[in-house]
């Protein structure tokens, strides 16, 4: 007697860039693997803009995707338009793709309740910062979508650190007795700010967390987008069919600082980070292609201006936005205010300094 | 017009609003086949299957966090948490997404979702199943805190609040959930959420309540009635948010308060009435506030709940005192 | 690539009573079997009693151990007794062995709560009611072990509800990290009030919950004593000598209605109880022992007198306590009370009506 | 005698009791190699290593509830929860469990633990970590629950409170962390739990407050004094067990009262204070109470935070009110 699990591994990509034998049609898929370069592209050129924002006192605290570029594209680009996409703080890369703007990215982080209101994704759900509650709320949309028979998928992002708290493991739970029509997606980054991996679980994997739950888990390497995409892909299908709940573990490795508030150098090694950064997405995609013929070097120069010139207007319309006002923290509180709260708004409102300055 | 208990006028609410509202489900432990551990689901499941009834894994963070990504797709959920002894690990979900979710999305997403549970000493239940945890919620933004103090109060209130399109704390009191009954039409028809009741109309002192020490006060006012002292109750009903122009008006009438609640007493939501009355009312006092509360100790186990609890005779002191100071 | 986990399931004793051809020196060993199942039958006939007291007013709700009396009893068996025991509230089999009188537990269920200040097992912690709660604790009592080098063990239990339950994750996962000296028994009696396993969690096996935290989980048959104790001997040792956590799943069935505030019979088919009746611990120790010759209808006969009047004695010793003054609300709130709640304290003296009734 | 900043006081303190007693342990996400997000346990993983100086996984819950376990083994943890807008998962070990241990075994286990957590607006932070949850923990019996206001108090307060045989909530306002240094001599001088501390005396008006807010209190004073207004303030500092007497002394020499907090208006600690002064203090009221707080609304993103918390304007404003008001 007894019950045996597997945990199985996915590369179709090595880290210098061959293509396994098994990589199947994706390899091919020169159309697709280039939408998936530009997007990654696009979310690393974003990242440094926005943390050179930071450092010239033009934004808040942020938290870039560094490295991790393929999980975010890999997963958002499987994914149909009315799925829905439940984020943590650090997944902009699959919010791009989900038609939220980088504008609304950078008002959030700037300290604008504006940047949640998305213009185009407007059922996904907005950053969520408390680690790992965002997996309840996915379950509970997926759950809606089964319970109303709309064929949508739910899919969310969860921390290496966020995957050993206690509200993942329920929300995964409730998720496999419902067989709700979800992917929860671990970003495997190597780290919970200063805190390894290792010292957040003695599990071997963090796939293997889905066991508990009696959910299917993999890992996969988070570095190969093309891996990170068929999974995500099988996966959303598998939900889509009425399969139920997978969890993927995506191997990646956090290039940068936790946020801008963080320095990595006083808790990392060196070392670490320069073997990470052989194993990273967009190079490792950049050889394939290249080796294939399926990009070149004048595309490469037109695609990194491109980002920089759409990133830097975005910047300026950021930038540009008026400051919000006092009485926006008493609209949308309630679908009516109070009418006692009328005065607080007005003591607000008496008090408020110089309303009106731009986020710069 | 049949009479219920409290616990039969929830159980009504539900069924109303979920035959009228497909939108509307139930989760929570124990709520199906079983009914609730309280019976205030009981039937519902038969009603309305298994999708719309749905028994829970023991994971109240989990089943608040559910809810609110079902309410963030337009569902109406109203969920249970079996005892509010075990509402403290779907804290986190409620004042740091429900309560914020409208807010936070400038009404993109909102949270249209009912999260009750029963509260309260006084039925000799086991350790951990007499809370009164009501003050915590009413300090949180965005919420809506309700809790009943009869079965018709309950039948309109619940209504309301599932009709509600922002995160509504319902609490149900469960000394009060067999102790009487009461006429209640179900003709879907709700009561105000921002409203305080004048229970019981009195020239002499305000005494401002809610949940089972309701009932108490009102036994107070008999007697002391019988005394001559002429009470008026109000009972919140809705702490949050709060209806301070009805307690205001009765205290400039009586100019006197008493202020009555289970929880214990420092950091109430009492705490709360006394102070508005101290910024809006404090020249319609002849004299001090008092508060007939729960003791600042743990909720003991059953032999001793009586005793923790304001009684009425407590709540009929407190009055006496407020009548004697000048 | 990829990761293999197995659950292993030990059973030793069949329900007919059967020793299995491995169950090694335990099956031999009468003395040791004879106190197991002197133990079973104390908590039986006290569960007997305590539920009859229920019923006629002379105690609040209690939760009866009906049928689990194996687990409870091979688990404390098998701890020493500088050991610390961090029950759930079904547990009163494993608290006698401990040390815990069947006054304080009758004291704790009838609302006093001198029942909970154990005069013999001063460290053991108090019944755990918030489910799940209790396994943090025993993980926090196991690292203070560990770091003061001290040889103790923690067994804490936990229902098949409570293993759902993020907080059971949390404090497991923790214990894994640590490598804390504690066991996990999950009582698995099929039951959380009337919600059966199967819709608490999709996963096969409780056991596997284990997986998720890097830690040893293991199954056994919860109505088996000597498989229980087997396990339980084989974990505490594991755990005194540094190898860390285990978590036992005992699968058994919950005889009778959650409490005594429970009907079952709403919600459970009333062949499934049949059916597990004849799988009950009890009874299949008692086959075995008649068969092997460890025991005779006399000693039987013996044995429940004894039981019975032993459980009398503590009822009356119970029934006679005068119930707690409303001081004691005051008193061990703090070390020292606040001067402040002096008033307070008076106050609930003046209105205590007439104090000193016993529990009857 | 050094000039440290708050936290710097809050690391020599943790240092101190460290090195003095060996139950003494600290756990925490990030709190080792990183030495804290606010690196206030930094150097203490070198100094006392890793089995007393704990880097735990993300989990809340857990970390309140291994606290627990070690303090009922007689260590004592001081246990660090992030910020204070990820302390509610925490809610439920600290409500049911750590403040009731004492009570519930009659004093046979304890529970001497000390959960710090940074509080308050106005670093420009992002969501979440803005939070003035103080008022809920002071509602639950069992409990002390201390805010500093100085890197003097913060290190007298946290060396007792850490030696304290009981739970102790001890909330850090990250606005101070860093704002001003303050003579603190490491001599392991603990201050006293059960005070409000006056910190400074005045004629006109009784300023209560605590926390970041007294920082903007002690500024208003100043502008106040230049117009002519001598305000006394009173740091709560401990808010459970309250020293009310304090207050009440305060607020009968002045006549009139300002309760100022950074927390939403509605439930909050100021609350009690008012409804205490309602009870005991209301003939010595000239004016009615004047509370300045949060607004009853979710803190806001970075770029409305000041705003939302009570400003120097706003106190001296509140000052001006209860001086008009006769
Ligand atoms: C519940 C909770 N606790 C603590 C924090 C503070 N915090 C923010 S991110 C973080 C680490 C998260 O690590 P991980 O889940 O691995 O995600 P990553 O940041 O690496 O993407 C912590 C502790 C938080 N946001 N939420
Ligand atoms: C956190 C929490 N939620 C709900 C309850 C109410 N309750 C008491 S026992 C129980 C079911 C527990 O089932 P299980 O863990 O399987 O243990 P069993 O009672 O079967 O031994 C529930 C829901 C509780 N005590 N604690
Ligand atoms: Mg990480
Ligand atoms: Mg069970």
């Amino acid at each position: 007697m007894g019950l045996d699990f597997h945990i199985d591994h996915l590369q179709l990509l090595s880290p210098a860039g061959e293509a396994s034998e098994s990589a199947g049609p994706i390899a091919e898929d020169a159309q697709l693997l280039r939408r998936l370069y530009r997007a990654m592209n696009r979310t690393r050129v974003f990242d440094a803009k926005a943390v050179a924002l930071q450092r010239t006192g033009k934004l808040g605290t942020f938290a870039s995707a560094l490295g991790q570029e393929a999980i975010g594209v890999g997963v958002a680009a499987a994914m149909a338009p009315h799925d829905l996409l439940a984020p943590s703080y650090r997944d902009h890369g699959a919010q791009f793709l989900r038609g939220v703007s980088i504008t609304e990215i950078l008002l959030y982080w700037g300290g604008d309740a504006r940047g949640s209101d998305f213009k185009a994704a407007r059922a996904d759900f907005p950053i969520c910062v408390p680690v790992g509650t965002q997996v309840a709320h996915a379950v509970g949309a997926a759950y809606a979508f089964k319970l109303r028979k709309e064929p949508r998928v739910v899919a969310t992002f969860v921390g290496d650190g966020g995957s050993n708290n206690g509200g993942f493991y329920e929300a995964l739970n409730m998720a496999g007795v419902w067989r709700a029509p979800l992917v929860v997606v671990i970003n495997n980054n190597g780290w919970a700010i200063s805190t390894p991996r290792t010292i957040g679980t003695a599990a071997e994997s963090l796939a293997q967390k889905a066991i508990a739950a009696g959910v299917l888990g993999r890992q996969v390497d988070g570095n190969d987008v093309l891996a990170v995409h068929v999974a995500a892909r099988e996966a959303i299908e598998k939900a889509r069919d009425g399969g139920g709940p997978t969890v993927i573990e995506a191997i990646s490795y956090r290039l940068g600082d936790h946020t801008t508030a963080d320095d990595a150098t006083r808790y990392r090694d060196p070392e670490d980070l320069k073997a990470a950064w052989a194993r990273e997405p967009i190079s490792r995609l950049r050889a394939y292609l290249a080796a294939k013929g399926f990009w070149d070097r004048e595309q490469e120069t037109a695609l990194l201006k491109q980002c920089g010139e759409e990133v830097e207007a975005e910047v300026a319309r950021y930038l540009s936005t008026p400051a919000p006002k006092s009485d926006a923290m008493f609209e949308h509180l309630y679908a009516t205010l109070p009418p006692a709260m009328r005065l607080q708004l007005e003591e607000a409102r008496r008090f408020a300094p110089g309303e009106g300055d731009g986020h710069g | 017009m049949a009479e219920v208990t409290l616990v039969e006028a929830v159980n009504l609410a539900l069924a109303h609003e979920m035959q009228r509202d497909a939108d509307v489900l139930l989760l929570g432990e124990d709520i199906g086949v079983n009914g609730g551990v309280f019976r205030a689901t009981n039937g519902l499941l038969g009603r309305f299957g298994r999708e719309r009834v749905i028994d829970t894994p023991l994971a109240e963070a989990g089943i608040a966090g559910v809810a609110i990504g079902m309410a963030a797709m337009g569902l109406k959920p109203v969920a249970e948490i079996q005892f509010s002894g075990f509402i403290y690990p779907a804290i986190d979900h409620i004042i740091n997404h429900a309560s914020r979710l409208r807010n936070r999305t400038r009404g993109r997403l909102t949270c249209p979702m009912v999260l009750r549970s029963p509260c309260g000493a006084g039925i000799h239940a086991p350790e951990h199943h007499s809370e009164s945890p009501e003050a915590m919620f009413a300090h949180m933004p965005g919420l809506r805190v309700v809790i009943p103090s009869t079965p018709a109060r309950a039948y309109g209130l619940l209504l309301a609040s599932i009709r509600d399109p922002d995160p509504v704390m319902f609490f149900e009191p469960t000394r009060l959930y067999r102790l009487f009954r009461e006429e209640v039409a179900d003709d879907g028809e709700a009561l105000p959420l921002d409203s305080c009741f004048v229970s019981r109309e009195g020239r002499d002192a305000t005494v401002v309540t809610w949940g089972a020490t309701h009932y108490d006060v009102l036994a107070a006012a008999e007697q002391l009635g019988e005394e001559g002292i002429d009470i008026e109750v109000v009972d919140v009903a809705t702490l949050k948010p709060l209806d301070f122009d009805t307690i205001l008006a009765s205290v400039e009438k009586t100019g006197r308060c008493v202020i009555a609640h289970e929880a214990p007493r420092t950091a109430g939501f009492g705490a709360e009435i006394a102070a508005q009355i101290c910024e809006r009312g404090l020249y319609f006092l002849q004299a001090p506030i008092k508060r007939v509360t729960g003791y600042d100790v743990v909720v003991p186990l059953s032999r001793l709940e009586k005793q923790y609890m304001p009684s009425v005779e407590r709540i009929a002191d407190g009055v006496k005192q407020v009548m004697e100071a000048q």
